[in-house]
């Protein structure tokens, strides 16, 4: 039993990454099918993962409710808003009085409705929320502490002004003759440009090198059962 | 209390008013800044005006209500652009919350342009799996997705006639509020020889810099700028024939541009006062 | 496609009285078949040589003889036909009294719509009445689709096998072969040259069609040839040739294709012979009639000889691939091993961490507590991990101080370990009496209730310092904020790229990226952390000595090789071969 | 508009509020939304999970096509389930083990031909772009160079290594100032897209019935 709980998950982890890998050298058709036939599976358990977080999500405000934690109230909310957003759209439900009937095509009913009008504003809103905080702290914690966050918000003052119109009003504004050829005093569009195309891209890509590198150790640990995170706790 | 300090201890709620009253006026009072469309928007524009009528595009939707002002634009210029260009657009989304948005998305403009789905257009809908399902589509897309979101059949349909799989579209474009445009470039554009374009939230914008640089993306829409870059490029060529409203991203701009100057001000100004009140300070010790 | 395959048949003429025909279009002085390298044996590759330049009115298409021996793979045993024509005849039965009416619903909702949408806009009071109306026609065409559609499942839930034959495919594809072969035996492959397609020693320098491109390759042992490779031909539809093919909804068989593509089969000899054209021109296009198809002026057909696609069983243009593949791995696996062997391994200083002491020492000094926070994610996250791996020793520190620790968490696996951790510190400090459980506690789990009450903690007890390991999402901006309003000495290390920009401006020290990961090995000193690092340290040294190469190459082209432009090239061709993504 | 329509911006708006109340500080409003918001997109996940995993990948699957190889992943979902409950969890491993393990053997080849070599390829590439484009290209790849020593971990940062490794840095601070300017972007973008539902969809389409 101790063999099943422990060995077989790393030899299986190991007998599916050779093969993934090993397969991609591999031209024939069968190889592609033994691809295919993965990624399928591989869709469907992916389904059932998901699935996995939602139900631990509602077994939490359950345990909640159950123990009367503080704050159950809004678990309440949590459950119902939950049972009626599913029902309405796994029962074959639809808007069929009048005023409701225009606003969506048949196939949607009060399903879309709640997403269009709870959903969107609500997760819209979530992060809009930000731009309020980011202008106090603007004021506030943005200091040109060292020589790095001086330079991280100088280019960011940059960016800001140049990837909106101010910046292409202003590049275009304000230009000296030179021989005949206007040249922009504050070309804020130019530099832009110039930082995100080129030192912007180079750091990135020197990150993303990295990244890479580290992506496939993580890889070769998984295949080879060194990293068992992903196994969970327990024996 | 002299002005130093009375910048360096600003009340939020003095702050919150200001941008919120430069977000509101010039949505009420639009100045109309111009938009100057940059390259790397033109190198999605380009590619896809220059595909022959009758090209099959792929567009994924990977992105959800919260980046909604951002991105659902985008997906609409590019939608109005294939069907005023006779490309054949197919729809899909690996973000579990983006169908209901695509879907408005492209039932307004179908109608707009009287379309059919399933000959000129086809929404896919959404599949679990990411790296999966976009690995599945290099393959079969007709297997990857058995049926479109409204439940029929994609093998039976005509526009599947003529393409199969990934390596079959002239183009690509992935329009992500996540992570999504790597796995694209990594598992469809790159291995399949399919060129694509890339619209993101400007949040991960600048990551995608490298990609645009080695070629491996024709061009790169960043936020809310680069989405209005788009609609502006799309009304300057068809806006009067096809009678194309002033986009939301566009009609933004004002609004943008206002509240970036006043945070750029912000900080410059009180860095300035910070290094004034770090002076002061040195200075009282040195006294003391 | 019909009048294709004529201009195939005049085609054949042509070679009858070559010498009429040959002066007229280019001829390919040498041909070959061959089979295509690395591919699943589905291709065949054509090379052929033009003497000079082709032109733009010429037009070349590969042709393969097709006979009917393909049929029968796809010939119906008897039992199959008998099941099929079954099947079929229910289907008809069964969806004979819908059909109509559905087609009926359909029109009757479309015209309702706008006759709807007409009567909004104008105000009409008979909206409402359309309304009704409409929804009615709508709700018919829709519970009709539906049975339609179910129909067609059952249909097909009859016809599929097991191991996924379709039965009604097969015939289709049976049907459409006849009715190609009733016409010839030879088979368009594919047309290679379009609208200004020009074609120098067999390359195909530009083409219209993005796809035809990616059709070249080149020969495995001549690479300076160029192959275009070809696998699939196109079998005609019958009923588009009876002239039966309609649009109309009420029509079964409705979406039924023109044509269908069928592939080469695999290790079958086939004949190619390439046909051909010069078309009659209209400035730089070619000249249309009045059926939209161009005119041919002259053509000819050259055999090509004959050629079996096979299977290869490993892909050369991966080679590269392979050896980095393997190459990372096998650094990798040596790498963790060295380090079980000896953890001591050296990793560089790290400046976030040199400030961990002094933040705490400003803390103890001051009296106040030292708020740490692991992040927003579970355990399953590395940067939580390396989060944790830190946060033991900030608590040893603290235990040798004597100050306070404070650790609100947001994930319950999180605050176990991470309690866990703290009280093994104290502990090891010879300090367990100071360890304080309460002060390792769990807050919530929504994101933004978990920030603005550990912001409320930050107000209120204002810490001397603060710590932000781990992954982060919007929130950090809040954290960082606050924390930098109440004046406290900051130090943030997150891998979360997006946040970064914000702990940057806001603290006094971040750990940036992989530095949290590598502070968390020289920490934790943890053989699988440690040893990949190293592992990936050697994978980015080779990455620089490859860059440094390219630069001394430039420098010598630049300084001495002016004389010789030749070399640089030599070099980038060697360096290409190594990092060429093909 | 129908009314069905002016009610529900009635709610969007009031929603809209009610997470922007969180702006004055954390309240029950804000409390309500975010368990409301949480309620209803766990409903929606589950239609999404209903319609477009279990009904195409396997219920149609199996009882249309008669694949009943779909059944296998099918029972290694199941299992996967089972990790909520403690004393079967360890079944969910099998699957887990299955799709990352597969996974990893698909992510080594494939990242290494669709990014890092394109990536590698581009930066050493031949000079060959006229003096502006090959001076560019001589900062990308000293970027590149100084960006990967700074994150060198093998070499102590002294002298010339720590030099370079600034200048790395340098270069790193640069990407994350156009990050941070585009992320202060993005986030004024969503509010810009908040405050256009206030004005033109509420304020003026509901309650001056201005517009469409």
């Amino acid at each position: 039993m101790l063999f099943f709980k422990r060995q077989w998950p790393i030899i299986v982890a190991f007998v599916c990454g050779i093969v993934m890998w090993a397969r991609y050298y591999i031209p024939t058709e069968q190889s592609q099918t033994l691809q295919d036939e993965f990624v399928r599976w591989a869709r469907i358990l992916f389904g059932f993962a998901a699935m996995l977080g939602i139900l631990s999500l509602l077994h939490h405000h359950w345990n909640k409710i159950k123990f009367k934690r503080p704050g159950y109230g809004f678990s309440w909310i949590t459950l119902v808003a939950f049972v009626i957003m599913a029902l309405t759209g796994l029962l074959p439900i639809s808007w069929q009085w009048i005023g409701f009937a225009e606003s969506f095509r048949d196939l949607d009913g009060p399903h879309m409705y709640l997403f269009e009008y709870m959903f969107v504003p609500m997760q819209a809103t979530m992060f809009s929320v930000l731009a309020f905080f980011i202008a106090s702290a603007g004021f506030r914690a943005f200091r040109a502490r060292s020589v790095e966050a001086t330079a991280l918000l100088v280019a960011g003052c940059i960016i800001m002004i140049g990837r909106v119109p101010v910046g292409d009003l202003i590049t275009s504004g304000w230009t000296a003759s030179i021989g005949g050829t206007d040249y922009s005093i504050l070309p804020f569009a130019q530099v832009t440009d110039w930082l995100l195309n080129i030192p912007n891209a180079a750091a990135q890509r020197g990150i993303i090198l990295g990244v890479i590198l580290s992506q496939i150790a993580i890889a070769v640990r998984i295949i080879f059962g060194i990293e068992r995170t992903y196994m969970g706790g327990g024996d | 209390m002299d002005f130093v300090n009375t910048i360096l201890n600003l009340d939020r709620r003095v702050i919150y008013t200001i941008v919120g009253l430069l977000v509101a006026i010039p949505l009420i009072w639009p100045f109309s800044l111009p938009v100057i469309p940059t390259p790397e928007t033109r190198g999605i524009y380009n590619a896809m005006d220059a595909l022959p009528p009758g090209s099959h595009v792929m567009i994924a939707a990977d992105f959800d209500p919260a980046s909604k002002p951002e991105l659902l634009p985008m997906l609409e210029a590019l939608l109005a652009h294939c069907f005023i260009k006779d490309l054949k657009p197919h729809l899909l989304t690996l973000w579990p919350s983006g169908p209901g948005l695509a879907q408005q998305a492209i039932e307004r403009q179908a109608e707009k342009y009287g379309k059919e789905s399933g000959t000129d257009w086809c929404f896919l809908g959404f599949r679990y799996g990411t790296v999966a399902v976009i690995l599945g589509m290099t393959s079969s897309i007709t297997d990857t997705f058995v049926t479109d979101f409204y439940g029929k059949a994609t093998s039976s349909m005509p526009i599947y006639e003529r393409v199969s799989d990934i390596a079959d579209m002239d183009y690509l474009v992935d329009i992500a509020a996540g992570a999504t445009v790597e796995y694209w470039v990594v598992y469809a554009a790159e291995p399949e020889g399919v060129p694509m374009g890339a619209s993101c939230t400007a949040v991960s914008a600048t990551s995608y810099y490298p990609l645009l640089q080695a070629g491996q993306i024709t061009g790169l829409s960043g936020g809310m700028k680069g989405t209005a870059e788009y609609e502006v490029l799309l009304r300057e060529e068809y806006g009067q024939s096809f009678n194309i409203p002033t986009g939301d991203a566009t009609k933004g701009m004002d609004a943008q541009s206002a509240v970036h100057v006043f945070i750029v001000l912000s900080i410059i100004i009180a860095n300035i006062c910070y290094f004034i009140s770090l002076r002061r300070e040195r200075e009282e010790r040195r006294k003391a | 496609m019909r009048k294709m395959l004529l201009i195939a048949g005049l085609a054949a003429l042509a070679v009858v009285v070559p010498t009429l025909a040959a002066a007229e279009v280019p001829v390919p002085i040498e041909t070959e078949v061959i089979d295509v390298p690395n591919d699943d044996g589905s291709a065949l590759g054509v090379l052929w040589f033009w003497d000079g330049d082709a032109g733009l009115d010429i037009r070349v298409t590969v042709e393969a003889d097709v006979t009917r021996d393909e049929l029968d793979s796809y010939q119906l045993t008897v039992d199959e036909t008998d099941l099929l024509q079954r099947a079929r005849e229910e289907l008809a039965d069964r969806l004979g009294p819908i059909l109509p009416d559905l087609y009926e619903a359909t029109t009757q909702a479309a015209e309702l719509q706008l006759r709807l949408r007409a009567a909004e806009s104008e105000g009409n009071p008979d909206a409402a009445s359309i309304r009704q109306e409409y929804w009615q026609q709508q709700r018919r065409a829709t519970r009709l689709g539906r049975q339609r559609d179910k129909l067609w499942e059952w249909f097909e839930g009859r016809l599929r096998r097991p191991g996924g034959d379709y039965i009604f495919e097969r015939a289709q594809t049976f049907d459409y072969l006849t009715a190609t072969l009733d016409h010839s035996n030879w088979v368009p492959l594919a047309e290679v040259s379009g609208i200004g397609a020009t074609l120098e020693e067999g390359v195909i320098t530009w083409s219209p069609k993005s796809e035809a491109v990616e059709r070249f390759g080149h020969h495995p042992y001549e690479p300076d040839k160029v192959y275009y490779a070809v696998g699939t031909y196109r079998a005609l539809n019958p009923g588009m040739l009876s002239g039966s093919y309609t649009n109309e909804p009420d029509e079964i068989d409705y979406t039924a294709p023109r044509t269908i593509t069928l592939n080469l089969e695999q290790g079958r000899t086939y004949n190619l012979r390439l046909v051909v054209e010069r078309m009659q021109m209209d400035g730089d296009e070619w000249y249309t009639d009045e059926n939209d198809r161009p005119v041919v002026l002259e053509s000819a057909t050259f055999d090509l000889g004959g050629g079996a696609p096979r299977v290869n069983f490993f892909n050369g243009a991966y080679f590269n691939n392979l050896i980095f593949a393997v190459g990372f791995a096998v650094i990798i696996l040596i790498a963790i091993m060295l380090a079980r062997r000896n953890p001591n391994m050296f990793i560089r200083r790290i400046s976030g961490l040199e400030a961990v002491d002094e933040a705490i020492g400003r803390a103890t000094e001051m009296g106040k507590p030292v708020l740490y926070l692991c992040g927003l994610d579970s355990l399953a996250t590395l940067s939580t991990l390396a989060a944790i791996n830190i946060l033991g020793r900030v608590a040893r520190r603290i235990a040798d101080y004597d100050s306070d620790l404070v650790v609100p968490n947001r994930d319950p696996v999180v605050l176990t370990v991470a309690q866990e951790v703290v009280r093994e510190a104290y502990i090891d400090q010879g300090r367990p009496d100071a360890y304080k459980e309460d002060n390792i506690f769990f807050v919530t789990d929504d994101q933004f209730s978990f920030t603005a009450t550990t912001c409320a903690i930050m107000m209120r007890e204002r810490p001397a310092a603060n710590f932000f390991m781990g992954y982060y999402y919007a929130e950090s901006l809040l954290l960082a904020e606050t924390g930098a309003s109440t004046g406290a000495i900051q130090i943030a290390g997150t891998d979360a790229l997006h946040q970064l920009p914000f702990f940057i401006t806001t603290c006094d020290y971040t750990l940036i990226g992989e530095e949290l990961y590598a502070a968390s090995a020289y920490l934790s000193r943890e053989p699988m952390l440690l040893g990949s690092l190293k592992g990936q340290d050697l994978g980015k040294a080779l990455i620089m000595v490859l860059i440094i190469i390219q630069t001394l190459l430039f420098a010598i082209h630049a300084v001495i090789a002016l004389s010789n432009p030749g070399i640089l090239q030599q070099s980038w061709d060697w360096l290409k071969l190594l990092v060429e993504p093909l | 508009m129908t009314i069905g329509e002016i009610i529900g911006i009635w709610v969007a708006a009031g929603l809209t509020l009610m997470m922007f109340s969180f702006i004055y500080r954390d309240n029950a409003f804000f409390k309500l939304g975010e368990h409301l918001y949480l309620g209803i997109s766990v409903g929606y996940f589950v239609n999404i999970q209903y319609w477009q995993v279990l009904v195409p990948d396997v219920y149609r699957a199996i009882k249309v096509n008669h694949d009943f190889l779909a059944l296998i992943p099918s029972i290694l979902g199941i299992f996967i389930l089972l990790r909520l409950i403690p004393s079967l969890a360890w079944l969910s491993r099998m699957s887990f083990a299955f799709y990352i393990g597969g996974f990893a053997g698909l992510a080594i080849p494939n990242v290494l031909h669709g990014y890092f070599l394109p990536q590698l390829f581009e930066t050493l590439r031949p000079f060959d772009a006229g003096w502006a484009g090959n001076l560019n290209q001589l900062v990308i790849l000293l970027g590149v160079f100084t960006v990967i020593i700074f994150f060198f971990f093998s070499l102590e940062h002294k002298n010339v290594v720590g030099g370079i490794s600034r200048v790395g840095l340098f270069f790193i601070m640069v990407s994350f100032g156009a990050s941070f300017g585009y992320t202060v972007m993005a986030r004024i973008s969503l509010l810009v897209g908040r405050f256009q539902f206030l004005i033109d969809d509420w304020i003026m389409g509901v309650i001056f019935r201005q517009g469409g």
